[in-house]
């Protein structure tokens, strides 16, 4: 069963065709990676699937419902989480709180004055926020103020903060972007385990290190197209591919 | 109750500021700050920052308009006295509401924009409505003059309750106790304390944590499935609100509203007591508007009768050349000694007067404990 | 009215709730309360409160007033030489203060703001216990001010205040106005106004957009009509708007003849210069002069305009040039102590401090209705503007009304302005009633 | 048509002032980040430099003829400045010209001004968040204008134009109008031309310098300029430096239009702040645009033409414009994204 559907989508920015008849099919359960070169329409994808950017034809399809025209707040509610290229975070917060905001968005929803109650007194979430940092390993940092955390561990809390809302499909940007080796290791540990729980992921990567190790499945995007959508086994000789994005160099 | 569950220190905090406000003409005394008219300003222009506080310390957007509300406040008191009761409670609950309704709809325009685009478009409103009600609206506000009450005004519910003031100007009284001096002030400081355990609610519930992520990141806020818009605009009318509350209790304690409260210095001067004293914590602004209104008050008084009394163990040279130092900084110099105030603050203390106290009492623990522990840096969520 | 008593009261079971009793402040002790009226003094001094600007606009006007007021203080002590005591006509002043009592004073900023003046009002009165407050340098001020004193029960002598509504629409039992008047300034403008440029004109005006500005413009119509002229405009200008160029523009073509700037402080220095500046003093027009009138001068703002203000008629309460025995006492010893002649704000304020001081001698008494009462219909002179009489229907003096010129030579930077006619009181005087208002009964407060 | 012709006139000439303040207001918020709200303070200072260069060429002889008295009874002052005793003729020509004179004096005095503000205080808040600046530099106006009322008094100071400059030119007759019908003071067009040809200056020396080039890039991206090895810092005192003497040399020749008083910075604060963000933050073409743009509206604003429709909209057009720019164009009239918007 396919939980998110893109058809026929096309995309302009003045005279750039960003996305030119783009169709997609993510099957509920599986890390689906989106690889291509730069330029080739991967982040407007994304931002399409999360109500940054309207296509100009075409559907995209969450869960039966269509995602155009809806802000990104009700596509979060809807079931969809997003991680962000740079680890968006609540930088002056500390990280209980960076993942109970999360907890409590998924519990009240988009708006809520839940003005008498204290933090404190919540305490079900609480032990939420602090199962899903020490699930991450970061729990012993709970009081820190999460802008001073390593890049690694910036990344971590905000895949906690995506993680403790359940989502039905979680969106990666370049997760490990700008990461050291050993880093991006953990990271693709992480996911892994992530995957292993069964949450539907996007992943858009440049390193293939990455992708191999995590997708059940690629697309592959040049100049706004999908070209090839096929499992990673197949991607690897494909010829097309290694053209368009790897300018004929070997794997 | 769920409604008293406050953390031992907010607790401690709490009954600390009751105390020490209900105590205030006692303990003010000694600074020449413990007359009825300076106290009830301390109390009011503490309620006034700590609203702004909720709009500026949590969801950091810098507001440039809220003496508009505060001024709004003022007329909507003032008139109900006239038109109603001189009663102060109908004038507090309309003041309140009014500063909350055009606290909503001045928001809903302003908070469209972000950052000095959204500072701008508070001062543009709070400006026109001072334009205005300095001189086209006068019908209403009586412009430069200020609204003032008169013998002849309707009241209509004093009149239908039998109540005659005779041919003597009312004054605002609670069931026969005069809103004027010192039962004014209490009048005031009740408010005060009510708004600072709102405000406590506020800092430490889900609301209070979601107006701070506002301030953190509001995209990511966004992506997380929370409609920022309602919270900041619900942060921007709770301020209002305050202020329109604090606009309402000028008027009740001195039945005056003049159209200068709505001023874009007025709306200024409430950014700074709230920066001075310290943005984001609980308690910072109102020792912020407390030090601005004694500055006002208190230094502006000193004239060189006083300074020459001050001096006169000097002798004359020295005496005269000391007053003449001084009075640089005093009596009508006392501008001079807020700036430079202003200016040391910020470059010696960014997080304001609250900073420090926050430094001095951890230099004290830091003495008791023999230097030993590094844990006086604090938790940024906790503090107050 | 029994306000004293309930806080005393409220504040005794407040301390007590709170368990403070210990070292009982003076506040409380030192207020005796079985006595008729607020600040009544008891001790061997009386305590005036000053409350002029001192930052913002009228600074420097309100640091005139100051001085004046220490100049008074120490006239009526027996310091210096006496200035105007000696030629004030009551002789009931012996230059050892008022009923046996030492003069003091403490002062305040009004800020030229309605809240921040009655603030320092306040705090003159609640703390530093006050008998009268006085001083000012604008009608807004002076009306939230003169209300404030009728609550709290103390008399307020009105500083520099020129709207009709302070001691009409506006006036008070404690209030009281030696400064004349935006409807004495049009009686006595409009025959000079008349004879110097003739009945068939047509007048423009630029008035301020808020209350005094607004009763100026009033004024000053009632009166150029009634001698024929006719007005061709009458536009509003924002306060403090600066450049006045798109205001002054329409009235180039516009066919009048005279303008009318009814501005006062920067507002009139501004607008006068630019006036000026576009021609209009040197204008014709029908082939007649243009001519400009600022219906409110100030030495001291005239000052601020330089020459521009050469040969613009306007009207004045006092300037120092007046060569009656009065005027000359106190030039002289206000020109000795500080070195240059006083304002008509200084002149004002220093009549209003001694009036007050004589008023409280003659009824040996600091109550408000007992010093009110010998305020009333009280008739003086020697105080600069020949023979005066203090109204007791509206509390306003009425006296006769200087109208003046800028001075085409001066001769130092002081000598802006020249007398040009005295109009006598007759001619200036108008029924109470023609204003409105309500005197309302004297407050004496409670101790 | 002539009135509207006239307005427009009017316009333009308190549009220079704005244009002129905003300009360097702007160039301090696109190069160093930084909300100067002492922007008013210098436009002050400028005219304060008129005042106190005149005072010093006026400094006086004092003789005292004991023949005469004043009037208070003390020996007669007479006074005559040295420049004319030493001068004759030459220097009273010097003192009428004080106001251009002192543009003189203004250029080192108000570079120099700029530099130690940037340096002794400015450069410390780069990194801080904006209310600490506006807070700094708002304590900073206070400071400076107390200081100068303690020297020069409330009241304010005139500071009249050449003789030459103090008429009218009638230069209407040549766009075809009637004699007398279009004539302006010769001082406010000399002030327009002044505008112009400042702002003229500083876009060429941006435009066309290495200097301005490296500054523009630095507006641009002050990291990846940064990178380059160049020191940004220094360069940025400059900036700071020449905005200051822009609104310093605005506040001096409006001098003979507007008396120079110490609150007079204050007045223009709000307004030079509106105008940079209807322009747009960053943006030196957009502030001058804006300028020039709320300063016609504002002179049509008071017609009585339009006060009959709208009364008192001359009171709020500049607030009004200010609320529907920013409402139809989020960011200004020509500002870009991400300045200033957190």
């Amino acid at each position: 069963m396919s939980i998110l559907s893109v058809a026929n989508v096309n995309k302009r920015f003045g005279g750039l065709k960003a996305l030119d008849e783009v169709n997609l099919n993510i099957e509920a359960g599986t890390v689906h990676a989106i690889i291509g070169p730069n330029g080739a329409g991967k982040s407007t994808l994304l931002n399409c699937f999360v109500g940054r950017l309207k296509p100009d034809t075409g559907t995209v399809t969450f869960d039966g419902k269509s995602l155009l025209g809806i802000k990104p707040h009700e596509i979060n509610q809807m079931g969809v989480s997003r991680v962000f290229q740079t680890p968006e975070i609540f930088g002056d917060l500390t990280l209980r709180e960076n993942v109970l905001i999360p907890a409590f968005a998924k519990r009240d929803g988009a708006f809520k004055i839940n003005a008498w109650n204290s933090v404190g007194d919540e305490k079900d979430l609480e032990t939420k926020a602090m199962d899903m940092l020490a699930d991450l390993g970061i729990a012993e940092k709970a009081s820190d103020v999460a802008g001073q955390l390593s890049r690694g561990d910036k990344r971590r809390l905000e895949l906690a903060m995506c993680l403790i809302q359940d989502p039905k499909l979680l969106l990666l940007d370049e997760p490990t972007a700008g990461m050291a080796r050993a880093d991006t290791n953990d990271t693709i540990d992480l996911m892994k385990r992530i995957a292993e729980r069964g949450v539907t992921m996007v992943v858009i990567e440049h390193d293939m290190h990455v992708v191999f190790s995590l997708a059940d499945k690629i697309s592959v995007l040049a100049q706004g197209t999908v070209i090839v959508e096929d499992l990673p086994e197949n991607i690897k000789g494909n010829l097309k591919v290694q053209e368009a994005y790897l300018g004929g160099a070997h794997l | 109750m769920k409604l008293l569950a406050m953390s031992r220190n907010d607790i401690l905090l709490f009954v600390g500021f009751v105390i020490f406000t209900l105590a205030g003409p006692i303990i003010l005394e000694p600074f020449g700050a413990g007359y009825p008219d300076l106290l009830q300003k301390f109390a009011i222009f503490g309620i006034f920052a700590l609203g702004f506080n909720i709009l500026f310390g949590l969801t950091g957007y810098l507001s440039f308009g809220h003496a508009a509300f505060l001024g709004a406040g003022s007329y909507t008191a003032v008139w109900t006295f006239k038109l109603f009761s001189m009663n102060p409670i109908p004038a507090i609950i309309l003041s309140t509401l009014i500063g909350g309704i055009f606290a909503a709809a001045i928001g809903f325009i302003s908070l469209r924009r972000t950052g000095i685009y959204f500072s701008i478009l508070t001062l543009a409103f709070a400006q026109m409505s001072y334009n205005l009600a300095y001189s086209v609206l006068t019908p209403i506000t009586n412009g430069e003059t200020g609204l003032q009450l008169a013998q002849s005004d309707p009241r209509v519910l004093d009149v239908a309750l039998g109540r005659d003031y005779g041919a003597v100007l009312p004054s605002s009284d609670f069931f026969g106790l005069e809103m004027t001096g010192y039962p004014g002030f209490y009048f005031c400081a009740i408010f005060l304390i009510i708004c600072f355990f709102i405000k406590i609610r506020i800092f430490r519930s889900p609301f209070g944590l979601m107006l701070r992520a506002v301030k953190s990141n509001q995209n990511r806020l966004n992506y997380t499935g929370v409609n920022s818009r309602p919270y900041d605009l619900s942060a921007f009318i709770i301020s209002g609100m305050y202020a329109g509350l604090a606009g309402g209790l000028l008027a009740v304690t001195d039945p005056l509203a003049g159209a200068e409260r709505m001023q874009w210095t007025a709306s200024g001067e409430v950014v700074l007591m709230t920066i001075l004293g310290g943005a984001g914590t609980l308690i910072g602004p109102v020792i912020g508007a407390g030090a601005i209104k004694y500055f006002e008050n208190i230094f502006s008084a000193f004239n060189d009768t006083i300074l020459m009394n001050a001096f006169s163990f000097l002798p004359e040279v020295l005496q005269s050349a000391a007053v003449s130092v001084t009075s640089l900084f005093v009596g009508e110099g006392w501008h001079l000694t807020l700036g430079a105030l202003f200016m040391l603050i910020v470059i010696f203390l960014p997080g304001g007067l609250m900073e420090g106290f926050k430094r001095i009492s951890a230099m004290i623990k830091k003495r008791m404990n023999g230097g030993s522990d590094g844990s006086a840096s604090s938790n940024p969520t906790t503090s107050a | 009215m029994s306000k004293f008593k309930i806080n005393r009261r409220t504040l005794l079971k407040g301390s007590a709730a709170l368990g403070v009793g210990l070292a009982t402040p003076t506040i409380f002790s030192s207020k005796a309360w079985a006595a008729g009226y607020t600040n009544e003094p008891k001790g061997s001094t009386v305590t005036f409160g000053f409350n002029v600007p001192q930052t913002g606009a009228y600074a420097d006007e309100g640091a005139d007033e100051l001085r004046a007021y220490e100049l008074a203080v120490e006239h009526i002590n027996g310091g210096g030489d006496g200035g105007m005591l000696n030629t004030f006509s009551s002789k009931e002043l012996k230059g050892n203060g008022i009923n046996g009592k030492k003069v003091v004073f403490v002062t305040g900023d009004t800020q030229t703001k309605s809240d921040a003046a009655r603030a320092s009002a306040k705090r003159m009165i609640e703390k530093d216990g006050a008998i009268m407050i006085t001083g000012g340098s604008s009608s807004g001020v002076a009306i939230a001010v003169q209300g404030l004193c009728q609550d709290a029960g103390v008399i307020f002598m009105a500083g520099l205040t020129h709207s009709n509504d302070t001691t009409g629409k506006d006036k008070r039992a404690n209030g009281f106005r030696h400064f004349f008047n935006t409807e004495m300034t049009g009686a006595a403008l409009g025959p000079v106004l008349k004879n110097a440029f003739g009945a068939d004109r047509t007048a423009y005006h630029l008035t301020a957009d808020y209350t005094w500005g607004w009763s100026q413009e009033g004024s000053i119509k009632k009166y150029t009509e009634q001698i024929g002229w006719k007005t061709a405009a009458a536009v509003r200008t924002p306060l403090g708007a600066g450049d006045f160029s798109q205001y002054i523009t329409p009235v180039l073509n516009s066919g009048a003849d005279v303008l009318v700037l009814n501005h006062y402080g920067r507002d009139m220095v501004n607008s006068l210069t630019q006036a000026v500046q576009f021609g209009l003093r040197d204008k014709q027009v029908n082939g007649k002069d243009f001519a400009i009138v600022v219906p409110l001068y100030s030495r001291l703002m005239a000052q601020g305009a330089g020459e521009n203000v050469k040969g613009i008629f306007g009207s004045t309460n006092w300037h120092w040039s007046l060569q009656d025995e009065g005027s000359k006492a106190f030039v002289k010893s206000f020109g000795q102590k500080y070195g240059f002649p006083p304002s008509q704000a200084a002149h004002t304020t220093y009549c209003q401090a001694l009036l007050y001081a004589d008023a409280c001698q003659r009824a040996g008494t600091f109550m408000p209705s007992g010093v009110g009462a010998a305020l009333e219909g009280f008739k003086f002179d020697g105080l600069g503007n020949g023979p005066t009489e203090y109204r007791a229907e509206d509390h306003q003096c009425f006296k006769d009304v200087l109208v003046v010129k800028g001075k085409e030579n001066p001769t130092s930077k002081y000598d802006v302005l020249e007398v040009v006619e005295v109009t006598p009181r007759s001619q200036v005087e108008y029924p109470a009633s023609l204003l409105g208002g309500e005197l309302g009964p004297y407050n004496n407060g409670s101790a | 048509m002539d009135a509207i012709f006239l307005q427009v006139l009017n316009g333009l000439d308190k549009g220079g002032a704005y244009a002129l303040i905003a300009l360097g207001l702007t160039l301090i918020f696109g190069t160093l980040g930084v909300v100067n709200f002492a922007h008013g303070a210098l436009f002050m200072l400028g005219a304060f430099v008129a005042v106190a260069f005149k005072s010093i060429l006026s400094l006086e002889q004092v003789t005292i003829d004991p023949t005469r008295m004043t009037a208070w009874g003390t020996p007669m002052e007479i006074r005559q400045p040295f420049v004319e005793v030493w001068f004759g003729d030459l220097g009273a020509t010097v003192l009428e010209y004080s106001v251009p004179f002192a543009i003189l004096a203004a250029i080192p005095t108000m570079l120099f001004i700029g530099l130690v503000m940037e340096r002794g205080l400015i450069q410390f808040f780069y990194k801080r968040p904006h209310a600490d600046q506006i807070l700094v530099t708002f304590g900073l106006a206070i400071v400076v204008q107390e200081i100068i009322k303690s020297i020069f008094g409330a009241n304010p100071i005139p500071q009249p134009a050449p003789e030459i400059a103090k008429g009218m030119i009638d230069f209407g007759v040549a766009l075809g109008f009637d004699a007398g019908n279009v004539v302006y003071p010769a001082w406010r067009l000399i002030y327009f031309l002044f505008s112009l040809s400042v702002i003229a200056v500083v876009f060429a020396f941006l435009q066309f310098t290495t200097f301005g080039m490296v500054v523009r890039a630095g507006m641009a991206d002050r990291e990846t300029v940064g990178l380059l090895g160049i020191d940004i810092d220094r360069r940025f005192t400059i900036v700071f430096g020449i905005a200051a003497l822009v609104a310093g040399l605005a506040g001096l020749m409006y001098t003979p239009i507007l008396s120079p008083d110490y609150h007079m910075g204050m007045d223009f604060l709000v307004l030079s702040f509106v105008v940079v963000v209807v322009g747009g933050m960053g943006s030196l073409s957009g502030a001058v645009l804006a300028g020039f743009l709320l300063g016609i509206l504002q002179s049509f604003a008071s017609m009585n033409e339009v006060k009959a429709i709208f009364p008192g909209i001359d009171q709020i057009i500049i607030y009004l414009i200010a609320v529907v720019v920013l409402l139809v164009r989020p960011r200004g009239l020509m500002g870009r994204k991400g300045v200033m918007e957190h």
